[in-house]
Order: C-alpha cells, then structure tokens, then sequence
C-alpha cells in the first residue's frame, strides 16, 4: 500500500529531533509513513497550522498547548512526551554574575509567551524579585537575543536550544541557572514547557494505525540518539546548524524516552499528567493563560 | 409682475411652466413664475448672475423638481430626466473618454439604434456643424468652440422637440462666438425646434430670439416678457437699426434697474 | 419643506449606519453562540467585551492604547517635522528634487517591517528603535505628499507674489507653506493612519505593551478575543485621531469655507 | 504690419518693445513685434484667442524672457520679475488664505512698510474699490466682481509705474462687468497711470482705451494700431454715436479677417 | 534654441540624479570601507553585490522574488475584482454607503499585519493565508480610492447622460466607470505598492521563500548584506511594477491626451 501521508510541525529545537532523526533514516518509512517536514518558528504558528488542518501531527512546547487548551479547542489531542531535557534551557548570564539578585535593575531579554518565560516569572519569584519592578523584562524573539546580548544590550537572556548554546558559545558568558532550578522540576521532573506530541483529533480517528506507527517510529529514533548519539548529531547538525561539539552535547543531556516509559507518564500513574496540571495552575498565577484547563481531558494514550 | 403677458394660448404650448416656485433650504430661488414657451419659439432668457436661469431651465429638463408648481412638456408633466428636452451645457459636458463620433451617436446607442443606422446619423451632424475630419478625436484635442460644436451635434443627433442652451458660448470669444451664432440660428430655422437659451449678452440675445424674457432675482421672477421682431437674417448691420437700439435701451434699462438691486455695496 | 426633508435624510442615513451596525454585530454574535463557528477561530463580540472590561480592570488596557499611541506620535511628528521643510525644498526645486530622486525611489516602496534588523542593530532595544520604524514607515510618504502639495500651488499665485514685489523666500513662506496646508493637512491625515500600521512592525520585537503586542501575544495564546479587541481598540483608536484631525483642519483652514 | 505707426516719440515712452520675437519649442509665438506705449496711455489688445496677447504680457511683466528682442519699462530693460509693472490677473490669483486687506496690503508687507501705514494705505484702497466692510472677509466669500475688485486694490496699493490687465473681466457678468469698467476708467483718470489691458470684446476696448492694438495670428504680430478718440465721460449712449460704430467696424473687419484665417474648418 | 535648452535641461537632470545616485553608493562604501561603520550593522554596496551574484548562482533571487511576487499579484487582483464593482456601488449609492460605512469605518485602519493571527487560524498555513493578507491589506484602501473616483465624476456628466436617455444602468457602465477609470488606475498603482508591504507582512510566519522572508531570514542569520538585498529588491521590483503600470496608464487612457 502506498505510505500514509503525516504532515508534520517541526522546528529546529530538540523536541522535534525524534521525528526528524526517523524520518531521516528511514524508520517512518518502515512504518508506512511519508513524513513531510513543516518549520515553524514559534510553537504558536505551528499550533494555528494543526487548528486550520494543515498539520496532522506536531512536536510543540506544552506552554502553547495549555493556551490553547485554556481557550477550550478540541480539535487536538496529546498522545505522547518525547524526552525530558533539563540543560537545553536556561538564564545566561556575563561571567561576574553569581546570583539572581545581582540582576536586581538589569535588563533580561526573553522570548514571551515561550517556556523561558515562564521559568524566568517562576525563578524570580520564588527569589522574591517583582518582575515588574526590580528588573527589567525585555521581550525579544529567539534570533533578536543573540544580537541583544551580544550588543550588550541585555544583561541576561534566557533563552532555550539553539539559541542557548549560541549564546553559551560567546566568552565571557555562563549559565546562571537552567530548568533544574524551576520549582516543579524539583518536584514534578516537570521543567517549564516539556515538548509533547499532538495529532490533529480528526486525523488521529481516522488513521489510528499511522499514529501508532509514527509513535513506533520516534521511539526507535530515541533508541537511536540514545545509543548512537555521534551517528544522531551528525544528521541532525543540518537541521540546526550547530557544531558538532554543541550538537552532542544537547543529545546527551537529555533523557529519551522510550516506549515503555510513556504508559507511566501519560496514564497510569500519569505524573506528567499531573505536573502538566500544576503547570497549568502555575501559569494561571503568572497571568499567562485566564483559565485552567482538565488536561487530562486532551491525553489520549491509546497510540501508544 | 402683472405686466408679464404671455403671449401663446395655452394649447400650442411646448413648455409650460405653471405656478413654479422653488426653493433650496431656506432660499427661495425662483417664486411663483409663470411661462409658457410656444412649438417653434426661440425663447432667450436673461437676467442677472444668480436669478435663477439655470434653476429654471433644470426644472424644464427634469434636472430639479419644484417645489411648488407644475412643468409640462408636450402636455407630459416633467417627472423625471426626459430626452424630449435635450440639454447643451455651458461646460460642453462631452464625454473626454469617447470620440466626437461616439459623442454624437451616444443617445442613438443608449436607444438601441444599430451600429451603421448611428454612425450615418452621427456622420450627418457632424458634418452640419462642421467637423468633418475629426469624427475620430478626442474631446482634449479640441478648441473651445469646437467642443461646443459637438455638444450641439449630439443634442441634434438625439432629436429632442426642445433644446434648452445654458450660456453655451460664455467662455467663447467673441469671433468664434458669432460664428456660432449663424450656425445655431441656420440649424433653429432647419429644424424647427423650440429653444430655450439662456445668455449675459444682450446682444447675443437680439440676434438670436423670437423672444426674450428678462428675469429679476431674489427670488427670481419674469420682469420683462417682448417679442423680437428683428428681420432676418440678422447680419452684423442689423445692429445698426434703430430698432435694434430700442430693444437693446428698453432690455438694458430693466436688467440695470435688477443688477442695481442685486450689486453688492457698489458705488 | 425642502430642508426638512434635506435633514430627514441626514438623520435617516446615520440611522441607517448604525442599525447596520447593530445588525453586523448581532449577525456576528449569533453566529458564534450558534457554533457555526468555533470561538477559538473567531470570538463573539461579548466575548471581546469582555476581555476589554477585565483588561480595563488591570488597568493594561489603557496603557496599552498609552503605549502604541505615543510611539506613533513621535514617529509621526519626527517624520513631519523632517517632510514638510525638505518636502518644499524639493517640491521646488527640480535640481534637489533630482538629487534626492534615487534616494527616495529607494526608500519610498520599502515597508516598515524591513527596518527591524537594521534599527534593531542601529538603536537596539530602545524606545528610539521604534519610533525610528514608526518615522521610517511615515517620513517618505510624507515627504511625497508635501512635495506633492507644493507643486499643486497655483504657479499664478507664485507669479503674483513676485509681481507684487516678493524675494523668494518671501513667497516660500508667504505663499507656497500656506497654500500646501491643506494638502498637506490631509495628506497628514493618511500619514498618521499609516503609522498606526508601523506601530504594529514595531512592537513585534521587544515591546511588552501597546496594541501591535497585545494582537501578537495574544496570537500566541490563542486568545482571539484579544486579538480583535487590539483590531477594534486600533480602528477606534484611528478613527478619534480622524476626528481630531478635522477638528484642526477646520480650525486651520477657516478660510477654505 | 508695415502700416504699424508708432503714436509716441521714443523718449516719453513708458514701455517700450523692440524687434521681440518669442518662441515656445517649434512654436513661434510672437514675430518680430514692435511697440512703444507711452506715459500715462491705457492702451487695449485685442485679437483671436491663441494670437500671444498673454505672452506679450508675460513679457512686459518679465515672467518670460524674449526669445529675441528687448523690452524696456521705464528705461530699464526687463531681465525679470518686476513689481513696476502690475498685473491684474484674469483668475484674480488672490490668496485664499489670507484676508481681503491681508491681500492688498501684500505688497506693502514685502517691501517692509510698517504695520500701520500699510494697513492706511490698505484701507485706503479697499474703500476706492467700494468694498468697504468686507475687510477682513475671506476671498472665498466674495462674488467675482467683488474679487477682481480685490486684486485692482491690491495692484493699486502696490503704486506700480504699470498696470497690466489680462482679460480682466471676462468671467463677469455684463452687469458687473459695466460697473467694473466704470470704477476702473476712473481710477486711471484719477492716477493717469499707464495700462495695458487686454480683451476679447471690441465694445470693452472701445469703451476703455486711449489706443487699441489688434493683433494677429501665426505667429503673433500688430496688424492694426488705433487712436480711440471718443470723448469722455463714455456712457452708454456713446455707443450710438458714429465715431463709435465706425470705429468698430473697422476693428471688427480686421479681426474678422484674422479669425477667419484661424478658424479650424467652419462651414 | 529654446527647445534645445529644455531637452538639455531635462537631460541635464537626469545625469545628476545618476551622479547622485553614484555619489550615494560610493559614500555608503568608503564609510563602511574604512570601517566608520561596522558591517554587521550596515553592509557595503559591493557586498550586496556580491549576496546578489552568490544567490543568482543559486537559483534563490529569482525564486524569491518570483514567490513575493505571486503573491502579491493574487492578493492585489483579488481585492481589484472585489472593490471596483463594490466601490462603485458604495460610490454611487448613499444607502449602501451607511450601511457599509461602519464596517469599513472598522476595516479601514487595520494593519495587515494584524490579521496574522486571525488568517493562520482560518487558512492555516497555505498560501491562501497569504493571499489573504495581501488581499485584507489591499482592499479596503482600493475600495475607498474607487469610492472617491467614482465620487469625483463630473456630475453634470451624468445629467448630460441621462439627458440624452441613458438609464441607471447604462449612466454606471458608459459614464462611470470610463470616467472614474483614470483615479482607478492611479489608486491602484498606490494600492499595488502597499501590496508589496502587505507580502512582508505575508511572509513573516511560515515561509519558505520571497523577499520579505528573505529579509526575515537574512535577520536571523546575521546576513545584514541579505537584509540590505531584500530591501533593493522590493524597491526595484516595485520600481518596475510602477513603469509597468504607467505603460498601462498611458494606452487605457489614450483620450487623456
Ligand atoms: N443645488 C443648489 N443648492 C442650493 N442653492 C442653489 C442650488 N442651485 C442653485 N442655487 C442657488 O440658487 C440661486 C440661483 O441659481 P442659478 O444657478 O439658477 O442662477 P443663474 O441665474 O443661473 O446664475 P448664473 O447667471 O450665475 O448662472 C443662486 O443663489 C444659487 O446659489
Ligand atoms: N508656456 C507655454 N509653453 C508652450 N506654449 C505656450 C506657452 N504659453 C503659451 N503658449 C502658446 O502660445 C500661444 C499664444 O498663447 P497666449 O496665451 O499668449 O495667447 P492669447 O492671445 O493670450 O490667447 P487667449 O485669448 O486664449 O488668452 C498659444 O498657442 C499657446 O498654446
Ligand atoms: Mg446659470
Ligand atoms: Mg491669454
């Protein structure tokens, strides 16, 4: 039979290297599928492709996931979280800064609505520094934080892969803090914006068998990274321009999951589920969304 | 106002106008004016700026509805714009996006009338006005008098019984003006058509009428009603006449005693 | 009799307006309550209410309106108090006017939006940097309007000035600058709209508030009630600064009547 | 155009033109004309539309420069722009924005005369022409007889050696245009001024003038250059008189003669 | 003689805008040269070249130009084939004009920009979502010039029409529309350079190609030169739509003169 045909919403982050790492070697071929590659440069713009029916399955950020939860669309459904990063994202800062407080009056560049910025208001507040007051938020676009950093014309930035490793790369820079130190991490393991895998509620009823093989198929790619993290870096260097060095690193500071992992975190005893539902609650007190969705309600194990 | 006369019985008129008053908001341009205009009369229409000549030939050709008072044309009360009354403007009105050909033919097309019936109707007006030559030019590309030519030829190409002229030939000079002149009253005498033409010059209105009504202003009424006996054809020496110098010192004395009336803080 | 009837009219057609205006918005409400369409696609006109009477009460909303009006009016002064000089300097002078030709055929078809990367590089996250696109968006139309204006001054009145004695500068100033007012006051009119469009491509980048931010983030949200409460707030917005616009030009131009 | 005579001595002569020929591009406007107008003369242009009286202006008022030839106003040779030499224009070319004392005190203001003598002298005016009351009125507000009234005061407070009038009064109706003629001969007789003035009706000209050109056409030149020798004060019965209609007979003639060969394809 | 001086005077112009033009180049590249200026922030003349000549080779100017471009085109056709007929209703029509008016009164100021979020909701990310914001952009500012033009016939144009036994419908196609052809066409050339705007706004979000993404792209990588080259094109392919369009011009309306 011909290959189902899966329109997929990627970009250059490392939520989505499964899916490109697969369809790149040939593993979504295996299954029956023809992936077709869609870049987007936020989450959002991917999110507004699968409503309009453009994109069957995307890898997104939860944080724009929840939004959209919160303003009550059913046409999605979550069915599985790829990895759990932790040091792909995070607060960089010039050399002499040792602590949060000494950005007290500064100037910290980050992208709104992103999952830094949720893990900036999240840190700052359990320092206790009023985010409107002590320092000075400046929402920038992931490419314009580079330039404003390096400018000088931000003191911080907090920013995710790859533009956190760009910015890492520049001397005299360190990393002050990453998503270890966002308050459900700790509890949860659950970092600001966790990447999660939605398919379009329509498609999904109607190509079970895809969505279950595409699932196979990431699995096997996050086997793949796992095991063969120099052979992955090298096929993935393309996709997001970093160097080699960069590019091994971020494999291997994050944790792939596998197959058998996913029950436990989606379902039974479903504790992503339960951080995403923290999360939700969170961002509701950071005013980023004005509801608080059941996400339990858009999970949907059953691919698995 | 009781002096006006009017001089056709009610049966033969072409035009006639009963009773119009009218008004624009609070002004009240023309009041109560009374005229009939006979089947073949050249009616000329004087008076001062403002006086409401144009207002009323807007009535006549269904332009403007009155406000108080009734117009019939051929006996049909005017309700509507009615091509029985055609219209030559003082501003030509040509269309600037179609030939002088396709200016002409351009009532004889919004009747139906077929493509080669028009052009040979179209050929045949243009020529009497003397344009042959430049059937095929746009309006821009004319002079002044030419353009104004045109506009009569495609009023005559549409047949009305009633032609109504608004100071046609005011921004003419005065050489292409008389010009005009003979040829509008060779084609008047052709035709046969009731006119009505309004104008400033007094002698414009000599040499061209049967008759001429004087109008005062504010608001505009008939002041004077004569007929012009002038023989024809009129050449420049009828100027000379006595007659002619009477007309003129009898019209002259009335629209002074208006103009006097109207001129702003004058000396 | 004539005039009431005149005024009936009047009347009757701003009724008119405004019924269709009430049908448009009930037409638009039924339709979203009907779930013809689903809200997250397009909100319902009580929802947008509703975002404006919560964004009222944080207060945000009026600072947002705050925010994106004083950058279009720096921008837009700025791009005035630059066109209308220069733009009669050029409107007069065929040999500055072909000097300044390529720069302007340059600069005239480029949007605001193309002037992020290289004023985000020049000013950096500074207020400057938008106002900058703000003037970049407004200042050669502007400079094309004036120019226009001043050529659209009757030549006979310049004759006259001179034939009364004038030098020059006389006649720019007694002359050519009040008689381009008109033009120049409604070409201005299009110029401020037209900055309220740069507004948006400024505050794409480093703005947390101000209308162009409040329809981006809200995109990002998926709050569409936000979204098209920035689009109503932005035609509000414009259609009051036409208002005042009048109000000037009438007071201006009390000779034109 | 060898039956051009000269009426004044080069000495007295307030304008003079020499041998000036003007072309526009291809376009040979004026050829070769000769003339001198002398002290205190209100001399008329007359002739066919298109002939360059307006371009003869232009050049006396140094708005154009002479393709060939010289012109001289006063002695001085014309090289440009000089308020000596006044022009009334025919569009009136007041400015809108400004008042109607605002609008004859310009010239005032430009030479830096002080507020209040300007506003004297302004007044003074501004009640010669008869429009007192109407000081601080707007040009849009007023009438055109009103306007050109206007621009008259504002070249008059000027005090310029010349006054130059093209077609001053041919948007005006009759009425208005006889009382601005009445208003104007009295003011040169007061002023003994010199004038050109322009105009396309032989009754204006022979009603005005101390002399008439006629000019003709293709390329521009003086065809005919007449002493008016009617006697004063010119009231309308003075049309009647035979000095009169010989006059315009004669003048009437040769720019019949002139149209004629200008007319683009008359019957 | 006089002819002669005024073709040389024209000619005379001409070369010094050229010289100008020049001047202004070879003045951008001494100062970046001799590094007044660092290139990061405002690239050479020579290395625009020099993007150019590389992207050339590559296929990409072509495509980029060639996808903006279509774009703009279908947009820019869409909103004339809506607003001629529309406009000239409104135009014609007091009551249809109430009742549009507070539609468009609400329409009129939006920035294309900010239909973004609402069009990739609707279309999501097809090429219809940026025909669309072309065509938003573009079609109420051609409405309103059709709306004027129709407006600004001569009335008494009209009247001679209906005079000589025109009826409503033939007055509209005979009189109307040829008279108010002249306006249209000069609006729409205005209206097609906002269309150029409108495509960056176009190509902002999920793009693979045309100017404005190159300029968006050119920004994220650093490549001021990329930048700069997007700019020069749209200016030079709105240049060369402005030519096209006075060609147009000038054969429609041949009885102009
Ligand atoms: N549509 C209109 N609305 C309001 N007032 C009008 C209108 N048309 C004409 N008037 C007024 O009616 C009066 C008479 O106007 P009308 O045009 O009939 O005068 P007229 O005798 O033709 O003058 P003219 O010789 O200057 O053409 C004027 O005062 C004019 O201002
Ligand atoms: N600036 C110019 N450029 C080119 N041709 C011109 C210019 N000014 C006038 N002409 C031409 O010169 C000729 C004479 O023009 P001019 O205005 O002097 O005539 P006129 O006698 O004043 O005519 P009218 O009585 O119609 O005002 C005309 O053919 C006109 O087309
Ligand atoms: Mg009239
Ligand atoms: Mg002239």
């Amino acid at each position: 039979a011909a290959p189902t045909v899966i329109n997929y919403g990627g970009s250059a982050w490392l939520g989505h290297y499964s899916a490109y790492i697969a369809m790149k070697t040939g593993m979504m071929g295996k299954y029956g599928i023809d992936l077709r590659w869609q870049a987007f440069a936020t989450s959002s713009s991917r999110m507004a492709a699968v409503m309009a029916g453009n994109v069957d399955i995307a890898g997104t950020g939860v944080v724009s996931a929840l939004a959209l939860m919160a303003s009550g669309a059913k046409q999605f459904q979550m069915i599985a979280t790829p990895n759990n990063f932790g040091k792909a994202e995070g607060m960089l800062v010039r050399d002499g800064v040792k602590s949060l407080n000494e950005l007290k009056g500064k100037k910290i560049g980050v992208t709104y609505a992103s999952s830094s910025h949720v893990l900036l208001l999240d840190v700052l507040a359990q320092a206790g520094i009023d985010p409107d007051k002590d320092v000075s938020i400046i929402n920038l676009p992931s490419t314009e934080l580079l330039t404003a950093y390096r400018a000088n014309q931000i003191d911080a930035a907090v920013a995710w892969t790859p533009t956190f490793n760009r910015i890492r790369a520049l001397p005299g820079t360190r990393i002050l803090l990453d998503d270890s130190a966002f308050s459900l991490y700790k509890s949860y393991k659950m970092s600001p914006g966790p990447d999660v895998l939605l398919v379009r509620s329509v498609f999904g009823k109607e190509n079970p068998a895809a969505v279950k093989g595409f699932l196979q198929a990431i699995f096997e790619a996050n086997a793949f990274m796992t095991q063969k993290p120099e052979e992955a870096a090298k096929i993935l260097m393309e996709l997001t321009s970093l160097t080699m060095e960069e590019q091994l690193s971020t494999i291997k500071q994050t944790e792939w999951f596998s197959q058998a992992d996913q029950k436990a975190l989606m379902e039974n005893p479903g504790n992503f589920v339960i951080g995403l539902q923290k999360l939700a609650e969170m961002l509701l007190k950071l005013k980023q969304i004005d509801f608080v969705p059941q996400v339990r309600q858009w999970v949907n194990a059953t691919y698995l | 106002m009781a002096a006006v006369k009017t001089s056709t019985a009610a049966g033969d008129a072409m035009i006639s106008i009963r009773g119009v008053s009218k008004s624009f908001g609070a002004l009240k341009v023309l009041d109560q004016v009374n005229l009939e205009v006979a089947r073949g009369e050249f009616l000329v229409l004087l008076g001062a700026s403002g006086c409401g000549k144009s207002t009323l030939l807007n009535l006549v050709s269904g332009f403007e509805r009155a406000t108080v008072g009734s117009v019939h044309v051929n006996n049909r009360e005017v309700r509507d714009v009615d091509p029985a009354c055609g219209m030559v403007f003082q501003q030509y009105a040509l269309f600037p996006w179609k030939t002088v050909r396709q200016n002409v033919e351009f009532g004889l097309k919004m009747r139906g009338v077929s493509r080669t019936e028009r052009a040979k109707t179209a050929q045949h007006y243009i020529e009497m006005v003397g344009l042959r030559g430049f059937e095929d030019s746009f309006p821009n590309a004319l002079s002044g008098g030419m353009k104004q030519r045109v506009s009569i030829a495609r009023v005559l190409a549409n047949d009305p019984d009633v032609m109504l002229f608004d100071e046609p030939f005011a921004a003419l000079d005065a050489m292409t003006r008389q010009v005009l002149q003979e040829q509008l009253l060779s084609i008047y005498e052709k035709s046969g058509k009731t006119i009505i033409f309004i104008t400033h010059s007094i002698d414009e209105a000599l040499m061209l009428s049967t008759r001429m009504i004087v109008m005062g202003a504010k608001p505009g009424r008939v002041v004077q009603d004569i007929t012009n006996d002038l023989p024809h054809p009129r050449a420049a020496e009828v100027q000379l006449s006595p007659r002619y110098i009477e007309l003129k010192k009898s019209i002259w004395e009335t629209v002074q005693v208006e103009v006097m009336k109207g001129l702003e803080h004058a000396k | 009799m004539a005039e009431k009837k005149e005024w009936l009219r009047g009347s009757a057609l701003l009724t008119l307006s405004a019924v269709s205006l009430l049908a448009f918005l009930m037409l638009w409400e039924l339709i979203c309550r009907a779930g013809v369409v689903d809200t997250v696609f397009l909100p319902a006109p009580s929802q947008v209410l509703a975002r404006a009477i919560r964004m009222w009460d944080q207060h945000s909303l009026i600072a947002n309106i705050a925010a994106s009006a004083r950058r279009v009016m720096v921008g837009f002064l700025a791009a005035v108090v630059v066109s209308i000089p220069l733009g009669i300097m050029l409107g007069t002078s065929k040999v500055a006017r072909a000097v300044f030709d390529p720069i302007l055929s340059f600069l005239r078809p480029l949007p605001s939006m193309s002037w992020i990367p290289l004023t985000l590089l020049w000013f950096g996250i500074t207020e400057t940097q938008k106002y900058s696109i703000v003037f970049m968006g407004a200042v050669t139309p502007a400079l094309l309007y004036v120019i226009e204006a001043t050529q659209g001054i009757d030549p006979i009145l310049i004759r006259a000035a001179r034939n009364l004695g004038a030098n020059r500068w006389q006649v720019m100033r007694e002359v050519i600058l009040p008689g381009c007012m008109p033009q120049i006051l409604s070409g201005m009119k299009v110029i401020l709209g037209l900055s309220w469009t740069c507004v948006i491509s400024a505050e794409l980048v480093a703005a947390k508030e101000g209308l162009g931010f409040m329809i981006m983030n809200g995109k990002e949200f998926f709050q569409t009630d936000t979204v098209v409460l920035g689009m109503v707030l932005i035609s509000f917005t414009v259609l009051i600064t036409d208002v005042v616009f009048r109000l000037i030009q009438r007071s201006v131009l009390s000779w034109q009547r």
